[in-house]
Formats: structure tokens, C-alpha cells, sequence
């Protein structure tokens, strides 16, 4: 199993992660991948700004547990976590992760898993800042829900 | 001497990241450390964490420990 | 609803392509992408290059019919698909496929369901052709399996 | 005339993708024109289509129709 998990301080470029990942393992056959972008707009209030707050240590770890879950659960032979902390303005990226495998399914579940999990279990923590915003996100029932779709296989 | 951090939400209502403080000679517990913390407010969203390990039940704290704070994550 | 829809008698890079998709439509929050490559060997033969053997007008509008429905069917605001015909050497890229949306429930599913539907509906004929190797590939039981997930909905 | 096209494994084992065709004065099926082609040897993963478009059902054939015959599809 080949992995690279990084938490980033600062932007990336997930179309030139995702060009490095493709050539190191796209031969294997199957190549999943999504990219998370701050949206300009929730809820229908402008942002401008994600802060994501992080605990040094800890949340790398909670995002290699993540990637070592997948990893166990999932025929896919490479994955690739890229995950941004701090202050992510509208439009830049946030997350990317992305999984690379012989036959596709294993792939899209690998990567839909890791979504559903860095979303409630990255120790991370999302405010949303724009002119008429200012709060602290949490996880919706929805992102709940998505979670549980993985704890009876 | 403890160390304690806060994130999110909690390092936010409180207006600090981070606190240094010495075990009482008669030992302090989790438990207690956060009802002196958090006023026995008993916020149910509170989460806690030992040495970078997520934690739910009480126990005894030790010097060196670095105890933390925090609301639910929301990552992704 | 923009939609990029390619067969491709040439080689292409799905980095570049997918780096272009994430400039255009990454700002709507969530981007899913599926890279397939021609791997090196299938069932313990070696493979030189796939031939997928293509009906000029027909094809594109049997992929077009399954972007189509891929818009009708989820709440996505673009998607891409190129697909390569003609000779398509082992490491080379032979489909991608790219859907984004706001949440990225929708955009997951409509990758899945354009890639399981490619693979049985498009008008392509695969051969595998390696050195021990010349034969005509038709969809599995698996493939059959695959596009019957989408039926109950 | 009509325009005959052969695909994938049906145009290998025919050894031609591409026949034209004089409708005889009688006029001719799409069933009719399959037996005569494939010699009645009735490969059920045999498909069809006319002027582009699939069919399973017989239809009189007309001057100018583009018809093909080809094996199930497999594209990704």
C-alpha cells in the first residue's frame, strides 16, 4: 500500500496532486479522485474564508487512522489525502483524496468512505467567515448519515 | 504541571488557545478539571482529549499531561 | 448544465483535463473524477494495447445518451467524459469521467452510474490484444451487476 | 442500395466491416438480410441497428438505409 496523507497549512494545487498520483499509480487501472473547493456562498451567505482550526499531532493522526481504515477495508492498492488547516478563502481547495485500484468499485468506495469519515472524524474544526457570517460548523445530520451507510457492511 | 488547549468552538467562548496549570497536591481528576474549566455548564458537545487520545470516561491526571478541549470535529 | 463530452482516436491527458474541469466548475464545491487506464495485464496475460473498434456517429451518440441521462438524473451542474477509440496501449488512458455539484453525494453517484453505464452501453467494441493474447472482450456478469444498482431507483 | 457496416468481433469473424448492397425488387427485411448474411446460424449476441439506432424487432428495409451488425457493446 503505497499512501501519502498531508495536512496543509498552506494552498495546493489537487489537479497537480492529482496529475503525480495518476502517473505514479494510474497504470494499476482504476483511478478515483475528489476535490473539495470552498464554496462562495452557504446557506445563502456570502463567504469568504474557511478557518479550519487543528491540533497539531492529533489531527494528523486522526486523518491516518482515516487513511489506514481505508486501506484495510478496500482492495485499492495506493491512496493520497490531502487536507488544507487554517484560513482556505472561497474558491481554493480544501480537500482532496483520491484512491487507486485493479477494478474500479473499490476505488469509488474508497474515496466516498474517507469523504464521509474526514468529515466527522478529522480532528478539525470549520468557521465559516463572510461580511454577514461568522460560525462555527458542525457536522449535520446529513454527514451522520452518510457515516452510518459504512457501519453495517 | 498540566498542560490544557482548546479548540474550535471552546478555545472561542473561552478567548484562549491554551493554559498551564499545576496539579493540586491532593490530585485533580478529568472530570473535575473540567467542571472547575467549564463552570459544571455541562455543555453535551463538549469533547475532551488525554495526551492527544480521545477520551469519554474520567480518570486521574498526571504531570506532563496534555489535557484538550474541543467542540465536534467538522472537517472535509 | 455544461457538459464536455469527447471520443477521442488520440491519446489525452486526464490531468490536464481534469486540472481544466476544477478551474471551470471547482468552485461549485465538490468535483468527482475517474480516471480508467489500460493495465498491463488482464486475467495473467500480458497486454500490449487495447483495440476498442468504434461506429463513427453512432458512438458519440451513445455516450452523449448516457451524459444525458447523468444530467436528468442528479443534481449536477457540469460533467466530462472523453473516451478514447481506436489502439490504446497499456498505460495509456482510455476514459475519464468528471461530474460537479454542490454536494458531493450527487457528484459521487453520477461518476458511478456514467462509468457502469460506459462500459455496457456505449458503442465500443473492446479487443484485448498481448503477446499469447487476441480476443474480442465483452461486459461481465459483474458489468451486468453493476448497471442493474441503478435500476431500482 | 443499402449500407451494410459490421463491428467489433461480428466484423472479424466476417472479415469485412462494410458491404453495399442492391435491395432486390421484391424488397428485403432486416430479418431476411441477417439470415442471409449470417447464414441463419442465429448468434444470439448478435445486435443490429438501422440508420443508427438499435433494433430487436424485424422492418422492411428502404434504398438508402444504413444498417450494421455488430457484438454487444464494451466500452470503460
Amino acid at each position: 500500500m503505497e499512501m501519502e496523507v498531508r495536512l496543509l497549512p498552506a494552498g495546493f494545487d489537487p489537479a497537480a496532486v492529482h496529475g503525480d498520483f495518476l502517473a505514479r499509480f494510474g497504470t494499476l487501472g482504476a483511478v478515483t479522485a475528489f476535490t473539495g473547493v470552498v464554496r462562495e456562498a452557504a446557506k445563502g451567505a456570502a463567504v469568504d474564508y474557511l478557518y479550519l482550526d487543528w491540533y497539531p499531532g492529533m489531527t494528523e493522526t486522526s486523518i491516518q487512522a482515516i487513511a489506514d481504515a481505508a486501506a484495510e477495508r478496500f482492495d485499492i492498492r495506493a491512496l493520497s489525502i490531502h487536507h488544507r488547516c487554517g484560513e482556505v478563502r472561497a474558491g481554493e481547495p480544501v480537500v482532496f483524496v483520491a484512491a487507486a485500484s485493479v477494478h474500479r468499485r473499490a476505488a469509488f468506495e474508497a474515496v466516498d468512505y474517507m469523504m464521509d469519515r474526514l468529515k466527522s472524524e478529522a480532528a478539525l474544526w470549520k468557521r465559516e467567515v463572510g461580511p454577514q457570517t461568522d460560525r462555527w460548523v458542525e457536522p449535520t445530520t446529513g454527514d451522520a448519515d452518510d457515516l452510518k451507510r459504512w457501519s453495517d457492511k | 504541571m498540566i498542560d490544557i488547549l482548546f479548540f474550535g468552538r471552546v478555545a472561542d467562548s473561552l478567548g484562549k488557545r491554551r493554559l498551564a496549570m499545576a496539579l493540586p497536591p491532593e490530585g485533580l481528576s478529568l472530570f473535575a478539571l473540567r467542571l472547575r474549566l467549564f463552570d459544571g455548564e455541562g455543555d453535551g458537545r463538549l469533547r475532551m482529549s488525554v495526551n492527544q487520545v480521545v477520551v469519554t470516561d474520567d480518570r486521574p491526571l498526571h504531570d506532563g499531561d496534555e489535557v484538550a478541549f474541543f467542540s465536534v470535529f467538522s472537517g472535509g
